[in-house]
């Protein structure tokens, strides 16, 4: 036994004493009359969100008394609380409709998790090394203001830098609107993952900057370009939900599947027909697609409309896209493409979905605007069974901050001297963890003189904060949502608190409001307190029946959704300009020294990392390998054979940008010339379940770029592999089937 | 008549995600055994989503299949247990009692699905995770069997609750955590003996199967396959 | 050493030369049960290191929820059948050469099955509740489930143990009486009690020899069922080549085949360490082979018929485990069973060349690593690669599995010893059978087995 | 040594009351046990009344006594009576008892706890053993399958 383990379970046997010996008096702490006015043993519940992804899922929360230990008034004892003890989805929500996936289940771990954030941190030792001293909350706060006072003395805002998350909600709004009235750039987000490529192609194509929501129940086939639409890609849940209407929904009726990708996904798994085109040919295929039924003439070129108009050679009927043409590009047989576009032209309605990897290439506009015309010649386009544009609602009035330089320049900028960034607010973005090396952004963060995060958990950006002003969990504050897709109509997630903060926290928005007032000079933002922000823009929305209110309705329901009052409705972004978008795509490193094409995957788990605390998740076994607990590197069964690498080797991958090693998964889902690798794993500093354990491939990400979003182009990078040893135990899979045997001893079938 | 629970999991559905076992395990309060334990090939999952890879690249097709404790008719870890831990009740469950089991592993040696999970420590919640814990399932300690109950703590919660309002169960009122959890209603629960219920009508649906029904099992969790037809 | 005194008889010879390891004690007895005891101390120690951390500290896993514990009962068990029903057969066929051969074998059985019993408490998650295994009224109105394996096997066990404990003890009383005689002290009022107030009266002597009489015929049975309840803990469940109907004779030829191989091993020791060669000659070791002859034939039969059938099925689960005890994880294991069990016995007993006491030592050590084997391959490979690949799994023993055999082993051999320390491991009156008045008890020397001239 | 043989025939520990709570005189006063169990009739936990419950009566009721003026003072520190639970299964029983439907069919509460009325803190003086559960299941014609309690 090795002394972790032994640590282990002298922990074990002291949990179990200290559980045995409640009944006793004289170990009994002192009790505190409960805050709650709750019926032991009876079970409520109460409306939340997600705030896990951008999804927005509606939540229903199991409420039932629990003791819990506290410190009140320096002293310890117990007290009945009222305690989260379940999420399951809203089953009134638009979005979530009753379902929730994996990662929504765990995110009560985040409320109860050990290692949370308790009480406001400084730190005491230096920066990096997570050695942080407790402080009050008043002693943090006055930190913070004099260090925002100071810019503001110094007329020097524009030294305030902000990071968070991507999305949209009042709190993303908030941040921006004290952000523009202090007088700093908005904020900067950056998301390893995200589909700037996609709201980009939507707005030249559909005039529309947002991500689409599709109408599976009612399509009868689907074509999904890499979009992991049931597993981890934009609305996973409301896709799900969709996805089994589409299939089995409809009496007689069975909508088809098609997925083109060159790793097979949870999503590409469920496909009637997989289809492995080559790494950033996707566009090709899609136009090759779109060539094969103007030809067929089953639909004329005009029918795509705008969309068809943002790709070179659409009104001549794609010349240059004929399936044999086609074929030698992306690697799928004329005949097939001939069949696949015939079945959509026919099967209708029928949609396309783009997402995933085909974007994360230097040509990645070129490939969403190319499935964008395909949809719009199968015209789908806002019809049912097609895809449709979540109307937006405009959370605040005034103007916004300028807009903020990507983490990327800020980075250069700091690292270069031009952009002399003296405060960092972060706000759950952990840029450190999901950029490439390459942009030095650890670096750059090393040099900016004070950073304060938000944090709730120590991570590698939070991890470099002087001063940590923790957040409430979700089910302690309000949460809001204002989804950006997963549901054709409007849709506004809003509650309450559903239990009382179990820590020293504080809820991130009114620590904002509250420093926006007592800053030298205040930052005259119109709301006392977040609630009231939230409520305002609720009091504005129509009542879903007569004599309701909007913000009644969904503080009950956890969500209002309907019909969008004229003046709240965000306009429709209209782009004249028409980028001519590169078909080509480029990648880094040369094709004869780094044979295989490197593709990083948000792993289901996961997604990009940020939920690798949870040990639910950790143990949860992937669905595509069944593993837990650990990194992997999916290679393809022949070319394991070849390089003589069996299930477990430790291979080591290196790009231009460097080299890891991890365990070798053999598979036959992903084709040869491809090596796959879940992002989510080998944190440095993230909680006792996720440090130190597996690795990061980002680590392994050239800083390629899509040209005209700066989106980072993931799927870019090529490398080369070498076995480097046998199996070392860091691959735990669930699968004994797999853990076991070698490959071709398995029991397959 | 009693009830005669069941379950029906329709593969057409069923889309591999795995919300079903996180479902599970904050429902059942199973503890997270951790990386080493998982390494031994201890990790608890009373449901988990199998998956079968067919075919060589690039003619691959991969499938899914949700495997918990399928409740059989003649369940083979029933007459083995020399205690009667493992029984059949009334209304068809296999019953895991887990204060009568005695960790002779025999249930578990006999259970052709390997849904059978063996506590080989005592669990442990690093607190505060404790507080999630779900007062209404018993907390299982070391030498113990446990197994998918198809959640009867909410079949007794409703069963109770339709006693005190002496009305009639209705069809789907009972979910499940795994149920419950499914967004793409892949999964279904319901009372075999109501010829009305959706799970009737599925378990006879032409297309159904049970695991492993050659064992002479007779499960009563009935799979749907995929369609293969494009 | 004995006189060559003319007054004293030839059966006091007898006596002074069985009842010497009773008398003397030398320092190496209490070396080798310092050595002995040390290692069962270690292995009681691992038990409670078990109990007390949890039992993940074996190797147990999912789906492989048996492995040394329940290999090590078979084991066992397999072993007691040396003693009982052997010299339970041969009293029956009155086989002259049994009489000095008979309580070795009897120990055993008692011994082994001892040991064999203790691993279902070893192996279960809760030993402290496994008194639930015994039929008693309460308050709760629970019975056992009698529909269990498990159950049986504790009829079983619990009658063979009480069985073979008699009749080990039964024939123990005309020699416990000797001692008696012989000692003083401390030591003549406990093997007076043993003794039973033993006197040798005609009447004492007929109802000994009806006793046995019973014995050998009741015990035969017990015994057959014991191994073949065993191996219904297999048989009855559904899992891939555990459900067949040769599990019953194959487990007790199995068990009668280990049972004859521990046998030989413990009499040629016990030959050389007490200087037994004049009780025990080569003849025994001899015939005993043959008989191991005849078991290894027997048990090959059984191990070709399982796999033949098993083949020629073609069943797709148990085809997996066939494979992987045939060729691919399990396969060294496999054949070195086949090594151990088939070729050699057959080798070195069936050539008459061979059959010395060295090559029946040589042969029985391999019948009991083979046999041994042959219950792990029975247990693991089917349990983990039961009909769903996703859930196939292994096993690897931990330390403290491995502690507890070995300590099971050493606690074998301190019994033994110090069972050949308190009691006469050959039966002195039977072999002085002139001077009780029932020779029908004792079968008559032969030409071929000189050892009846002693007492002639 | 007795605490491990205590936690194996699960024998609980006596119950010491913060406070010598009388069941006889507020029972004497025409109070039910549900008004201040309030969960008894809901679901599966009567519950242990906290001092916010005493201060609903107590507020006007009798605060010329020293008791009840430290229940006050308790209450106003935010301090609550620390109550010992007298019945109760060990977590290893595995019992998940209801009291909802026992009070639905009828079970007067003193068939499990005694004559309260006769009781100033409560004792145990019913032995809730199975055999005791199983004989009032067995007479009431109630399920007696393992799984009605033990889940």
């Amino acid at each position: 036994m090795d002394r972790r383990s032994f640590i282990k379970l002298t922990a074990i046997t002291g949990t179990s004493a200290t559980l045995a010996s409640c009944g006793n008096p004289e170990n009994a702490l002192i009790r505190f009359v409960p805050d709650d006015e709750i019926v032991p043993g009876i079970a409520v519940w109460k409306p939340s969100v997600c705030p896990l992804c951008s999804a927005g899922c509606g939540l229903t929360v199991r409420v039932m008394d629990a003791d819990a230990e506290v410190v009140r008034n320096g002293q310890a004892g117990v007290v009945r609380i009222a305690a989260a003890k379940k999420l399951e989805g809203g089953p009134l929500h638009p979005i979530s409709q009753g379902g929730l996936c994996a990662r929504g289940q765990a995110a009560i771990q985040v409320t109860y998790h050990p290692d949370r954030i308790t009480q406001p941190l400084k730190r005491s030792g230096t920066r990096g090394d997570g050695q942080y001293e407790a402080i009050t909350w008043d002693a943090a706060i006055a930190e913070l203001l004099s260090r925002l006072d100071a810019l503001a003395a110094a007329g020097n805002q524009k030294a305030l830098a902000f990071a968070t998350r991507a999305g949209s909600s009042h709190r993303h709004a908030l941040v921006d609107q004290f952000l523009a009235r202090f007088g700093a750039p908005g904020p900067v987000s950056f998301e390893l993952f995200g589909d700037q490529v996609l709201r980009r192609a939507n707005a030249l194509s559909f005039g529309r900057e947002q991500l689409p929501t599709f109408d599976l129940p009612n399509a009868r086939m689907a074509i999904s370009f890499g979009a992991d639409f049931l597993g981890t890609w934009n609305s996973p849940v409301a896709q799900a939900a969709g996805y089994g209407q589409m299939r089995k929904g409809r009496p007689g009726i069975r909508g088809a599947f098609v997925q083109v990708e060159a790793r097979m996904s949870q999503t590409g798994a469920n496909a009637d027909e997989w289809v492995p085109a080559t790494p950033g040919t996707e566009g090709v295929l899609a136009l090759g697609l779109a060539h094969a039924i103007l030809a067929a003439n089953l639909r004329p070129a005009a029918a795509a409309g705008r969309a068809g108009t943002q790709i070179d050679g659409w009104a001549a009927g794609l010349a240059d896209y004929a399936p044999a043409a086609v074929e030698k590009v992306t690697g799928v047989a004329a005949s097939r493409i001939e069949r696949i576009a015939r079945d959509l032209a026919e099967r209708s309605p029928a949609v396309a979905m783009v997402g995933g990897a085909p974007l994360a290439h230097t040509n990645g506009l070129f490939t969403a605007l190319a499935v964008n015309a395909l949809n719009a010649l199968l015209g789908s386009v806002e019809q049912p069974g097609g895809l449709f544009f979540t109307p937006r609602i405009t959370l605040a009035d005034g103007a916004a901050a300028p807009a903020a330089p990507s983490i990327e320049q800020l980075a250069s900028g700091i690292l270069g001297g031009s952009n002399a960034v003296q405060v960092l607010l972060v706000d759950g973005s952990n840029p450190v963890f999901t950029t490439p090396t390459a942009w030095k952004v650890s670096e750059a963060l090393a040099k900016i003189p004070f950073i304060a995060s938000f944090g709730s958990f120590l991570d590698e950006t939070s991890g470099m904060a002087d001063l940590i002003l923790p957040d409430h969990s979700f089910l302690e504050s309000w949460i809001e949502a204002v989804p950006e897709s997963g549901s054709i109509a409007a849709v506004a997630s809003v509650a309450p608190p559903v239990m009382r903060p179990l820590h020293q926290t504080r809820a991130m928005p009114d620590v904002l409001l509250d420093v926006s007032r007592r800053l030298a000079t205040p930052v005259a933002l119109p709301w006392e307190t977040f609630d009231q922000m939230v409520g305002a823009t609720f009091m504005k929305l129509a009542p879903a029946a007569a004599g309701g209110d909007a913000w009644g309705d969904a503080q009950a329901q956890g969500a209002w959704s309907g019909a969008l009052p004229a003046g709240l409705a965000s306009p429709p972004s209209v782009t004249e300009e028409t980028p001519q978008p590169v078909p080509e795509p480029r990648f880094d490193g040369d094709a004869a020294q780094y044979p295989f094409h490197f593709l990083p995957y948000p792993s289901s788990a996961f997604l990009d990392g940020s939920l690798a605390h949870l040990p639910w998740l950790q143990e949860m076994p992937d669905p595509i390998t069944s593993a837990m607990w650990s990194s992997w590197v999916e290679i393809n069964n022949t070319t394991a054979e070849r390089l003589g690498i069996a299930q477990g080797d430790i291979i080591e991958i290196t790009s231009t940008q460097g080299t890891l090693r991890a365990p070798a998964y053999v598979s036959p889902g992903l084709a040869p010339d491809i090596v796959a690798m879940p992002v989510g794993q080998g944190h440095r500093m993230f909680t006792r379940y996720a440090t130190g354990r597996g690795q990061n491939p980002v680590s392994l990400i050239a800083p390629l770029t899509e040209a005209s979003t700066g989106a980072v182009a993931w799927a870019a990078t090529r490398v080369k592999i070498a076995r480097v040893g046998g199996p070392d135990g860091s691959l735990i899979m669930f699968a004994g089937g797999d853990r076991e045997h070698p490959y071709e001893d398995l029991g397959r079938g | 008549m009693p009830h005669r629970w069941g379950m029906a999991a329709d593969l057409d559905r069923c889309n591999g995600c795995g919300a079903c076992v996180v479902a599970c395990a904050a429902e059942n309060n199973i503890s997270t055994v951790g990386a080493e334990q998982a390494a031994l090939g201890r990790a608890k999952h009373w449901i988990r989503v199998e998956r079968y890879w067919e075919g060589e690249f690039p003619d691959v097709r991969l499938k899914f299949r949700p495997v918990m404790c399928q409740q059989c008719d003649n369940a083979p870890c029933e007459p083995v247990c020399p205690t009667y831990a493992s029984h059949h009740t009334d209304d068809g469950l296999n019953a895991q009692v887990y204060n009568r089991c005695i960790g002779t592993r025999y249930c578990a040696n006999a259970c052709p699905y390997n849904v059978r999970f063996f506590d080989f420590f005592n669990p442990s919640w690093e607190k505060p995770l404790q507080l999630q814990l779900n007062p209404d399932v018993s907390l299982r300690e070391v030498g113990v069997m446990e197994k998918c109950t198809f959640c009867v703590q909410r079949i007794k919660a409703v069963t109770v609750q339709v006693a005190a309002e002496d009305r009639e169960l209705k069809d789907g009122e009972i979910t499940p955590a795994c149920v419950q959890s499914c967004a793409a209603k892949a999964l279904v629960f319901g009372d075999l003996n109501d010829p009305e219920s959706e799970v009737s009508r599925l378990s006879h649906s032409p297309r159904g199967s049970k695991l492993l029904e050659d064992l002479g099992t007779l499960p009563k969790v009935t799979y749907l396959p995929r369609d293969t037809e494009a | 050493m004995s006189t060559s005194s003319p007054a004293l008889p030839a059966s006091e010879q007898v006596r002074s030369d069985l009842l010497r390891p009773l008398l003397q004690t030398s320092w190496k007895f209490y070396v080798l049960v310092a050595f002995l005891g040390a290692i069962v101390v270690a292995a009681l120690a691992a038990w409670v290191t078990q109990m007390t951390l949890g039992f993940g500290i074996s190797g147990i896993r999912w789906p492989v929820y048996w492995g040394f514990y329940v290999t090590n009962f078979v084991f066992w068990i397999g072993i007691s059948h040396a003693g009982t029903l052997i010299s339970a057969i041969l009293r029956l066929v009155n086989a002259g050469w049994r009489r000095p051969v008979t309580r070795c074998a009897e120990v055993i059985t008692a011994f082994a099955l001892i040991i064999g019993a203790m691993f279902p408490l070893i192996h279960l998650g809760r030993p402290w509740l496994a008194f639930w295994l015994f039929p008693y009224p309460s308050e709760r109105m629970i019975w056992p489930n009698f529909r269990s394996p498990l159950v049986w096997d504790f009829f079983a066990i619990n009658t063979y143990l009480t069985g073979s404990l008699l009749f080990l003890f039964l024939p123990m009383l005309p020699d416990f009486a000797i001692v008696r005689d012989r000692a003083t002290g401390m030591r003549r009022r406990i093997y007076g009690v043993l003794a039973l107030g033993w006197r040798g009266t005609p009447t004492q002597w007929h109802r000994l020899e009806t006793a046995m009489q019973i014995m050998a015929v009741a015990i035969i049975p017990v015994a057959v069922s014991v191994h073949t309840i065993v191996s219904f803990d297999f048989s009855m469940a559904p899992v891939p080549m555990w459900q067949t109907t040769i599990f019953g004779p194959y487990f007790v030829a199995g068990a009668i085949f280990s049972g004859i191989a521990g046998l030989i091993i413990a009499m040629a020791i016990l030959r050389r360490v007490l200087h037994l060669e004049r009780y025990l000659h080569p003849v025994h070791f001899q015939n005993l082979g043959k008989l191991m002859l005849v078991m290894a034939l027997l048990w090959g039969y059984f191990v070709f018929n399982e796999r033949l059938v098993t083949y020629y099925g073609n069943g797709a689960s148990e085809m997996q485990v066939f494979w992987r005890t045939q060729r691919l994880t399990f396969a060294p294991l496999y054949w070195t069973m086949v090594v151990c069990n088939f070729v050699l016995p057959l080798v070195i007993m069936g050539i008459s060349r061979f059959r010395t006491i060295t090559g029946c030592v040589i042969a029985s050590i391999g019948v009991v690593i083979g046999m041994w084997l042959e219950r792990f391959l029975i247990i693991v490979p089917s349990l983990g690669h039961k009909y769903l690949p996703y859930s196939f799994g292994t096993y690897s023993p931990q330390p403290v599995e491995i502690v507890i055999t070995v300590g099971t082993f050493a606690a074998m051999t301190l019994l033994y010893v110090l069972f050949a320390k308190f009691v006469p491991i050959i039966s002195i009156w039977e072999l002085t059978a002139v001077q009780h008045p029932s020779p029908a008890l004792i079968p008559p020397a032969t030409a071929e087995h000189p050892l009846g001239e002693t007492h002639a | 040594m007795t605490a491990v043989l205590d936690d194996y025939l699960n024998r609980r520990p006596a119950a010491i009351q913060p406070l010598e709570f009388p069941h006889n005189t507020h029972l004497g006063k025409e109070i039910s046990c549900d008004t201040c169990h309030e969960g008894v009739n809901t679901g599966p936990v009567a519950g242990l009344p906290s001092v916010k419950t005493c201060m609903i009566c107590h507020e006007s009721i009798a605060t010329d006594r020293p008791r009840i003026q430290q229940i006050t003072a308790m209450r106003d520190k935010g301090i609550d009576l620390a109550w010992q639970r007298v019945y109760g299964f060990s977590a290893q029983d595995h019992v998940r008892f209801d009291h909802a439907p026992h009070i639905r069919a009828k079970v007067d509460c003193a068939n499990c706890h005694g004559n309260m009325a006769e009781q100033t803190v409560a004792e145990v003086k019913v032995d809730h053993s199975m055999g005791f559960c199983v004989n009032c299941h067995n007479e009431k014609k109630a399920s007696v399958d393992c799984l009605t309690c033990h889940f």
